[in-house]
């Protein structure tokens, strides 16, 4: 008896995993934090992510067609959804509804189709688009909403429910007498760098009811909800520990002799690991597998890069965070680090 | 060897033959434009003070009847302070203070400050800054008409707990999201009344004009 | 020196060899000047001039030079030139001097111009270097004037603001609003809206220029998942 | 203690420790084992097949040279083909020969390559056999003449010549012999079952194997879900009364049954990159291997016969067989129940390294350590193969510690110097990365490509470099020719004109003279200088 | 103005002699990228770039006297190979030097052959042995396919094939473009 | 010092030359396709650029000023420079010729880099002494340096993806580094010179 197979090359047995189930454990992995938000901040921050999302796919579905490719494939392994949900967690609440739709263009046509879509992009997709718009609508991007606790104290501030923050994200107009002044506030790194440069003493500054036990009020417990679903896709190893672990030791370490010189002019380390976007940056935007090193040595160094380069923006800088440029900066440095970490081979 | 020396030769020669013809006509455009250059650079500093105060309210050498005052201490900055004073067939009508505010949001702003002899404020520009585009740029005359809010203010008008910025309890309006930019050119200007107040006198003292 | 070969030269210059969309020369006043149109015009019509003038004086001088001193004696020229264009826009431009800055003393290094004078005007008669000037200049300027009024619609919504700085003061009435209200764009009056408007002009071109090459042929549909080179 | 950094004298010291304690090595997977399903029946020898294809190349090396043509009669045992210094075919039957031809045999290309076909007359007459019974006093050497005269070649996969490595080995102070038992692809159990089944033999190869190298002792590694089989190789060797033997269990991590990587779980120590286990006074053999040793050293049995595992889903009852050498798959699939109905793919190895067949008619060769059936729903895919997005993953799995996403895009860039720099020629085409890879690349097709075009452009470049040095040489030598020619001619011609040529010379230095007064300026013009001149323009 | 032209002037001059100085003093004498380039070059010595033989071919390029796309033999790859040596753009084959075809070697037919011996000595790489009247072999291994030993054979017996590839000899393929549609 | 350092963070990180000031930019895209050649292009420019960043100072300062002829700086700059790169290519041609041929005809090319003539006249804009000077035209260099080794390396990673036709080139190489200028966005207010 005599059959005829199908040939194909080893293995024989296809991998289980899919580009999709590693997206949708990242995605997972951030559902605690992004609670956490929306409980300290209102609901704004679930409506940019459902807009940010909706239009990373629109312009993916867009580009995918342009360039002849299938969309199918492209648009199903999510990857735009998490380039789209960490852009909406770094802008403003109540940015207008439009930020989202040029960031989204800037992030998945420029800084990832051009360069071959999936897997080939140089620089990180969300913070390019993030940048983009930071830069050019400085004013929009740097609204920020105090934690609803806190507005709900203070009397010239005002509250933002759903609907609110709707009319106000489409509309990109204030419902509210007092307008922007009466709804936004800056956040508690930006409070603190002006501060310091206006001369202020940092125990002073902290003890303004915007910061809490250790980083900002509200923003603390986003960090550490957002720490939370990291240390699960450590635990599913879908990113490894270097990046986020080089980041935040760096980040304490580099701090501390600043603060123990002079206490004054100078964050606690903890609190600069518990305020701005160290943690969200450590554990999902950094750990971006096709912008950052591929090796073990290079994620370290990677990790590292990133946290000098924020406090060195967040100390002497013009911006009070400076995640978002620090990782497009170890973006751009990222292939020649590789090109020197290549890691020890067998019996080498 | 002699065809060596003679190479190295024939190039200097050959390139100094034609360093001279470039410098020659160099020479010649620089003699015929010279003039005109410094005219269009006094031009440039007279159109800036001219915003300010009326060509036909003065009739002296703007330029030329200026002073610099250095006083750190005062105006918070090292750079000094330029006192431009515009006078009517010799008497005082106005000065105009270019000075530095240091606390702006990236650095330094430039601003050219007119008051008149009654401590008036003539008008208010900025002249150079490094701040924010989008947030900090309004004070720019030519981004918004927030500066011309200094416009007939004076020491008091309003009174001195006016002069600050909304946030700060006072009287001029900062911009959404940007305070800072705004709460340094109040300050600045506060502070060039506050001298001209202070220093009326001195400031419009023919004797300590400057030798051009 | 026929008239085709001129019109050869006419078209190589300004196109098929454009400076700025294909040589790649002369990039840096090419994206620092261009965020408005005027600026563009007018360190356009000055880089123009200067290639002219260069390209004449060198193709006079092919004859002498010998190889060690090419280069600087290229130089030496454009740089008189140059030096000149300074001195009377300082006096009759003052305002766009202003503007234009550093860029103008640096028309000298543009490498096109002595890259011009290397590969072309060293090696030709005087009536084709001056051609070769003008086409090139012009197929710069154009460059300059596109990129410019790229930036400036995306990132102003206007077209030829600051034209009395060039024109004097009926220039004002010229500026031409084609986004009303339009909130300004900062990126692209920033270094990286520079690159990227640059970037997509290149694109566009090689777009057009493949589309031209083959009509006929259908681009397939059918690609790799990734990174097969073409 | 950063064993990297030892130097290689202290390497071998530290290697005389192998399998004291186990260790670890990089990256590796576990995998589900399903190994069971065919260990449930006892191995049986099929029925003759109709036909046998015995391939002439069942080793690494050249093909062999027939020394049988068809209407020959050949005996069970007979030697029917060789080359040098290759191992040699054996006819596994009595019978005729019918043909020598082209055929599918067995080899990963799925090309055909010449093969004697052989009918068995069912008589199975052996040809005459040469034991060595008193191996124990035998010369190495002459052991290992008889392994090259049996066909012996690694049974682990490699099919190796085994003489060769033997031979190496006695020049390079072997201290351990490692058998390699751990047989760590899922599936396949035919090292297992002969474990279970003939420790004895096993044992007794172990022995021979050490006497044939010199080595002080032996190490047999099994993995550590194999109970049984420890306890049936521990009698074994304590019946042999031989206490050089130790049997290691080392954890069940694929591919742990890799040299390398066995060696590394032995010894903490790595083969050194382009190196040979020899580096360390280690050899490694395969049990399969060891047992053939036994049976052509004490009864003087070529190899002709060996384990196979018949099994998978796609099976109805999987088993392991003593098969001989070219009996076709179909015959042993169909002594295993036949195929089931969703059978998609065969494999000859395991599922991790294993080759395709396109048809089950390919025989059972010397490598032939499993067929594997799978069926559609094994093999399915969830996702097709998508861009890498450089995840990582592949380079946690990989034990030759490479970093697969980069070299797989050299390779298919073909930047053949950074593929080699990145080590290309390290990968062991484990499959692990492949396996691992969220994308679905081909990853391992991608290295094997490479690894081909990487030994095709070596040779090329060699063959440059002969042809350049032979063009020179040819060049250098017309050359010489020419200017003994020229020179030949030139003392004829000086010999008839002697007297001209004199009167020349003597013209000549006149001029000279009278050029030197002529040119007044030049006060200082050096013969060197004038000499030179030519030179210079 | 008068200083200013005699200030320039002197500086040209002055720069003028520094560099016809530096010109003699920093002449390049050798050029060891022959080397580089002919181990570039696939040594088929086949004359088809134009010049006799490989090294001579790399001898012109790097004098400039040649392009670096006339090697057929050399192909796509070794276009590309000499381009980033010479950080040049890689360009397409001359069309005029040859084609790129496949490798192939040359065998001489042993009936025909008359032993002339032409062929040996037109065989740049010393690939044919035999002696005078006596029969002619290429040694496979060692023949570079230039086919320069065909024009001269009187009787035509020597014949192009393909270089034989054996199952040792096999390689295993690129993996096929996987290809997903719309 | 802090003022020294300042020049330095200036001219490398906030005012890079390259991404910010826009100058350098022909050589920073003609010289990143291979990382080899940036390294090489990087050494060199680092060389003659602070070379001719001391010597025009010295020209500008000791002959110009005095003789009141700082009309002339341009036409003697250049001069100067394209002295030194002469030079340096002559040196380069004898001591390294495979550099050289990497090189290519940027090298003499660096004389129309105008990020050393843009040195130069920045010295004289902002009165920069002599070790100023030396440490901006060296800051200069050494921002340039930087940006086009990592330029390089990325190209080599693009040269391999799966980059859009009209992209392919150039243009994706100004996009990216139109993200790398974006990058740099975040040093600004580092150095508020
Ligand atoms: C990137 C960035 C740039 C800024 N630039 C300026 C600026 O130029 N001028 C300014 O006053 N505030 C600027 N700000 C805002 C200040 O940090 C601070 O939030 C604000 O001045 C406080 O004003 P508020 O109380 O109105 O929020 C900037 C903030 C960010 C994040
Ligand atoms: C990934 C990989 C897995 C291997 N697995 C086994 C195995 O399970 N059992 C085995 O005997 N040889 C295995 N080998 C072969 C061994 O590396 C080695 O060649 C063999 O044990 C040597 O013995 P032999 O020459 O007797 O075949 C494997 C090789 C590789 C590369
Ligand atoms: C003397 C000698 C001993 C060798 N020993 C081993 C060995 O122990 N294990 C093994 O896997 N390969 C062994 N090899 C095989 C070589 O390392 C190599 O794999 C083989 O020559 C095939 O090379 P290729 O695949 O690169 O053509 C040995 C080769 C020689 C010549
Ligand atoms: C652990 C992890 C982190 C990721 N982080 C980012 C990110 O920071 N920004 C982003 O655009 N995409 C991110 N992605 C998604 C994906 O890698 C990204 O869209 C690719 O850069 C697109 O080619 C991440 C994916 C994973 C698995
Ligand atoms: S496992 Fe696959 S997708 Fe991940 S890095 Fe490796 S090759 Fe790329
Ligand atoms: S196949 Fe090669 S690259 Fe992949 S894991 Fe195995 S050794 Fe590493
Ligand atoms: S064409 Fe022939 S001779 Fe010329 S370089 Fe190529 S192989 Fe050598
Ligand atoms: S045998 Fe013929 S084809 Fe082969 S190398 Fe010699 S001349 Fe060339
Ligand atoms: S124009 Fe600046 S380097 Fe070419």
């Amino acid at each position: 008896m005599t059959r005829n197979f199908r040939t194909s090359g080893a293995p024989h047995m296809p991998p289980q995993n899919t580009i999709a189930k590693v997206m949708l454990q990242v995605l997972l992995a951030l559902v605690p934090g992004v609670l956490a938000y929306s409980w300290f901040f209102g609901p704004g921050i679930l409506i940019q992510i459902i807009l940010a999302t909706l239009f990373a796919l629109l312009f993916e579905a867009i580009i995918l067609r342009w360039r002849g490719r299938p969309l199918k494939p492209f648009i199903n392994d999510y990857s735009a959804v998490v380039t789209a949900v960490l852009f909406a967690l770094c802008i403003p609440p109540l940015a207008p509804w439009w930020i989202s739709c040029i960031a989204m263009l800037f992030a998945i046509v420029f800084a990832k189709h051009l360069y071959g879509g999936l897997g080939q992009n140089v620089f990180n997709p969300a913070m390019v688009g993030y940048v983009v718009v930071l830069i050019s609508f400085p004013q929009a991007m740097t609204s920020w909403l105090p934690p609803l606790a806190l507005a709900q104290q203070s009397p010239e501030l005002m509250s933002v429910g759903l609907l609110a923050s709707l009319k106000i994200i489409f509309s990109g107009t204030v419902p509210f007498a007092g307008g922007w002044d009466a709804i936004t506030q800056a956040t508690p790194l930006d409070t603190l760098k002006t501060g310091i440069e206006a001369g202020r003493m940092v125990p002073e500054i902290r003890n303004t009811p915007l910061f809490g036990d250790y980083g900002g009020m509200g923003w603390e417990w986003v960090a550490n909800w957002f720490a939370l679903g990291g240390i699960y896709l450590l635990y599913k190893r879908t990113i490894s520990w270097q990046v986020p672990v080089a980041m935040i030791a760096t980040t304490v370490l580099l701090s501390l002799p600043f603060w123990l010189a002079d206490p004054d002019s100078n964050p606690f380390p903890l609190q600069h690991v518990f305020s701005g976007a160290i943690v969200l940056g450590a554990f999902f935007i950094a750990t971006d597998p096709v912008s950052g090193c591929v090796s073990n040595r290079g994620r370290l160094i990677f990790g590292v890069g990133v946290a000098v380069i924020t406090l060195v923006i967040r100390r002497w800088g013009g911006y009070p965070d400076g995640v978002a440029f620090a990782v497009l900066l170890m973006n751009m440095a990222a292939p020649l680090i590789d090109r020197y970490t290549r890691p020890r081979m067998y019996g080498e | 060897m002699m065809k060596k020396g003679l190479s190295v030769i024939r190039s200097s020669l050959l390139l100094g033959i034609i360093a001279l013809m470039g410098t020659a006509l160099l020479a010649g455009v620089n003699a015929l434009t010279h003039e005109r250059i410094i005219e269009q650079e006094k031009m440039r500093v007279l159109q800036q003070l001219n915003e300010i105060v009326p060509v036909d309210s003065f009739n002296n050498d703007l330029l030329a009847d200026r002073i610099e005052i250095q006083d750190e201490a005062f105006f918070r900055h090292p750079a000094p302070v330029t006192v431009y004073r515009a006078r009517m067939d010799g008497k005082a009508v106005a000065i105009m203070m270019m000075l530095t505010a240091a606390d702006g949001y990236n650095g330094d702003i430039r601003l050219l400050a007119g008051i008149d002899v009654h401590g008036t404020v003539l008008g208010v520009r900025v002249i150079a800054h490094k701040e924010t585009p989008g947030l900090g740029d309004p004070i720019e005359l030519e981004r918004s008409d927030w500066i011309l809010s200094f416009t007939e203010k004076s020491l008091n008008n309003p009174q001195l707990d006016g002069w600050n910025v909304k946030r700060d309890g006072g009287q001029f309006d900062q911009f959404t999201g940007a305070t800072i930019t705004p709460r340094a050119v109040v300050r600045a200007t506060r502070r060039a009344l506050q001298y001209f107040d202070a220093n009326t006198q001195a400031l419009f003292d023919t004797a300590s004009i400057k030798a051009e | 020196m026929s008239k085709g070969d001129l019109k050869q030269i006419l078209v190589d210059g300004s196109w098929r060899q454009n400076t700025g969309l294909v040589v790649l020369l002369g990039l840096c006043p090419l994206l620092a000047v261009t965020n408005t149109v005027i600026n563009g015009l007018a360190l356009g019509l000055a880089t123009m001039l200067t290639l002219m003038v260069s390209n004449l004086s060198v193709s006079l001088m092919r004859g002498f030079l010998r190889p060690e001193i090419r280069i600087p004696a290229f130089v030496l020229i454009i740089a008189s030139v140059v030096t000149v264009i300074e001195l009377l826009m300082q006096a009759f431009f003052y305002d766009l001097y202003r503007v234009l800055g550093i860029f103008i003393p640096l028309i000298v290094t543009n490498c096109a111009i002595i890259g011009r004078a290397e590969a072309f005007a060293s090696r030709n008669k005087v009536l084709p270097a001056i051609v070769d000037g003008f086409a090139t200049g012009l197929g710069f300027c154009i460059t300059l004037v596109l990129l410019g009024a790229l930036r400036e619609i995306i990132g102003h919504g206007t077209l030829l603001s600051g034209a009395q700085m060039l024109l004097g003061d009926w220039g004002q009435h010229l500026v031409i609003t084609i986004v009303p209200g339009h909130p300004d764009f900062l990126l692209a009056m920033l270094p990286p809206g520079a690159f990227f408007a640059l970037a997509l002009l290149i694109a566009a071109r090689n777009a057009w220029e493949t589309r031209k090459e083959n009509t006929q042929n259908q681009p397939v549909t059918v690609l790799n998942t990734g990174h097969d080179p073409a | 203690m950063n064993r990297a950094l030892l130097s290689a004298a202290e390497k071998v010291e530290l290697a005389r420790e192998a399998g004291k304690r186990t260790h670890h090595f990089h990256g590796g997977l576990r995998l589900r084992h399903n190994k069971k399903i065919s260990c449930q029946d006892p191995v049986i020898q099929p029925p003759l097949p109709a036909s046998l294809t015995v391939p002439l190349l069942q080793h690494i090396g050249d093909v062999a040279e027939p020394f049988v043509s068809a209407g020959d009669a050949v005996l069970k045992g007979q030697a029917i083909g060789q080359c040098q210094p290759c191992a040699t075919i054996h006819s596994p039957v009595s019978g005729t020969v019918e043909a020598i031809e082209n055929r599918p045999m067995g080899h990963p290309s799925g090309q055909a390559g010449p093969c004697v076909i052989i009918r068995p007359d069912g008589r199975e007459q052996w040809t005459g056999l040469t034991s060595i019974e008193n191996w124990q006093d035998a010369n190495p050497e002459t052991l290992i003449n008889q392994l090259q005269n049996c066909g012996l070649v690694g049974l682990g996969g490699a099919v190796f010549p085994t003489h060769t490595k033997a031979r190496d080995g006695r020049n390079r102070n072997i201290h351990t012999l490692i058998l390699n038992g751990s047989e760590c692809e899922p599936y396949i159990s035919c090292d297992e079952m002969l474990m279970r089944e003939q420790p004895e033999k096993i044992v007794l190869g172990a022995r021979i194997l050490r006497r044939t190298l010199g080595a002080e002792r032996v190490i047999i590694a099994i993995e550590d879900q194999m109970g049984a089989v420890q306890k049936a190789l521990t009698r074994a060797a304590d019946l042999a009364d031989c206490k050089s033997i130790s049997v290691v269990k080392v954890t069940t991590i694929y591919p742990e049954g890799g040299e390398r990587q066995l060696i590394q779980v032995l010894t903490g120590l790595e083969v050194p990159a382009g190196g040979r286990p020899s580096d360390l006074g280690l050899v490694c053999q395969n049990v399969a291997t060891a047992a053939a040793v036994a049976d052509a050293v004490v009864e003087g049995k070529p190899l002709i016969e060996r384990y196979v595992t018949v099994t998978g889903n796609g099976i109805a009852h999987p088993r392991n067989f003593k098969a001989l050498l070219g009996t076709p798959f179909s015959h042993l699939v169909a002594l295993s129940g036949g195929y089931t109905d969703d059978v998609a793919r065969l494999v000859v190895g395991g599922p991790m390294m294993g080759y395709p067949l396109a048809s089950d008619d390919e025989p059972v060769v010397k490598a032939s350590n499993c067929l594997l059936a799978l069926t559609a729903k094994d093999i399915e895919a969830p996702q097709p193969e998508m861009p890498c997005i450089r995840c990582g993953e592949c380079a946690r799995v990989c034990p030759a510690t490479l970093l697969p996403q980069e070299l797989h895009l050299q390779v298919r860039n073909g930047l053949w110097e950074q593929a080699q720099e990145y080590g290309l020629s390290a990968c062991i085409e484990c499959g692990c990365c492949d396996f691992v890879c969220p994308s679905h690349i081909p990853l391992v097709d991608w290295f094997r490509y490479g690894k081909g075009q990487q030994r095709e452009r070596a040779l090329e470049k060699t063959a440059t470099e002969q042809a350049r040095m032979r063009f020179e040489n040819r060049e250098a030598r017309l050359l010489k020719s020419k200017q003994e020619r020229a020179a030949k001619m030139a003392a004829r011609k000086q010999l008839l004109q002697g007297k001209a040529a004199q009167q020349d010379r003597i013209k000549a230095s006149i001029a000279r003279a009278e050029n030197k007064t002529a040119k007044p300026g030049n006060d200082n013009p050096g013969t060197g200088e004038q000499g030179k001149l030519p030179d210079d323009t | 103005m008068l200083i200013s032209i005699l200030v320039l002037t002197a500086l040209g001059l002055v720069f003028g002699l520094g560099l016809g100085w530096a010109a003699i003093r920093f002449r390049v004498d050798s050029d060891p990228l022959i080397e580089r380039i002919d181990a570039l070059l696939p040594q088929t010595q086949c004359g088809q770039c134009g010049f006799p033989g490989c090294r001579p071919y790399a001898e012109a390029i790097s004098s400039d006297q040649a392009d670096i796309n006339q090697c057929p033999p050399g192909g796509e790859a070794g276009v590309k190979a000499l381009a980033d040596l010479l950080g040049r753009e890689p360009k397409p084959l001359n069309p005029e030097n040859g084609e790129e075809t496949a490798k192939t070697v040359v065998v001489i037919d042993e009936q025909r052959c008359i032993g002339c011996t032409l062929c040996i000595q037109a065989c740049p790489v010393d690939a044919i042995v035999g002696a005078a009247k006596l029969m002619h072999t290429v040694i496979e291994s060692e023949c570079t396919g230039c086919d320069l030993c065909l024009p001269p054979c009187p009787v035509d017996c020597i014949d192009i094939i393909p270089v034989r590839t054996s199952i040792p000899g096999w390689r295993s393929p690129r993996p096929a473009k996987v290809v997903l549609t719309q | 010092m802090g003022e020294h350092l300042l020049i330095l963070v200036s001219t490398v990180l906030a005012n890079n030359f390259v991404l910010v000031r826009f100058l350098g930019l022909c050589p920073f895209m003609g010289v990143s396709n291979k990382l080899e050649g940036a390294i090489g292009m990087a050494i060199a420019t680092a060389f003659v650029l602070t070379l001719s960043s001391v010597s025009s100072y010295l020209l500008h300062q000791y002959l110009l000023l005095p003789l009141k002829l700082e009309y002339l700086s341009t036409l003697s700059f250049i001069l100067v420079i394209a002295v030194t790169v002469q030079l340096t290519e002559m040196f380069m041609r004898k001591s390294s010729p495979v550099l050289y041929r990497v090189l290519g005809i940027f090298l003499p090319l660096i004389t129309s880099n105008c990020a050393v003539l843009g040195v130069a006249l920045l010295n004289v804009q902002e009165q920069h002494n002599l070790l100023q000077s030396a440490l901006y035209g060296f800051g200069a260099a050494a921002g340039f340096g930087i940006v086009l080794i990592m330029f390089a390396a990325m190209r080599e990673r693009l040269a391999i993806a799966d980059v859009p036709m009209p992209f392919k080139g150039a243009p994706i190489g100004l996009i990216t580094a139109g993200m790398m200028a974006l990058a740099f966005m975040g040093f600004k207010g580092l150095a508020n010179l």
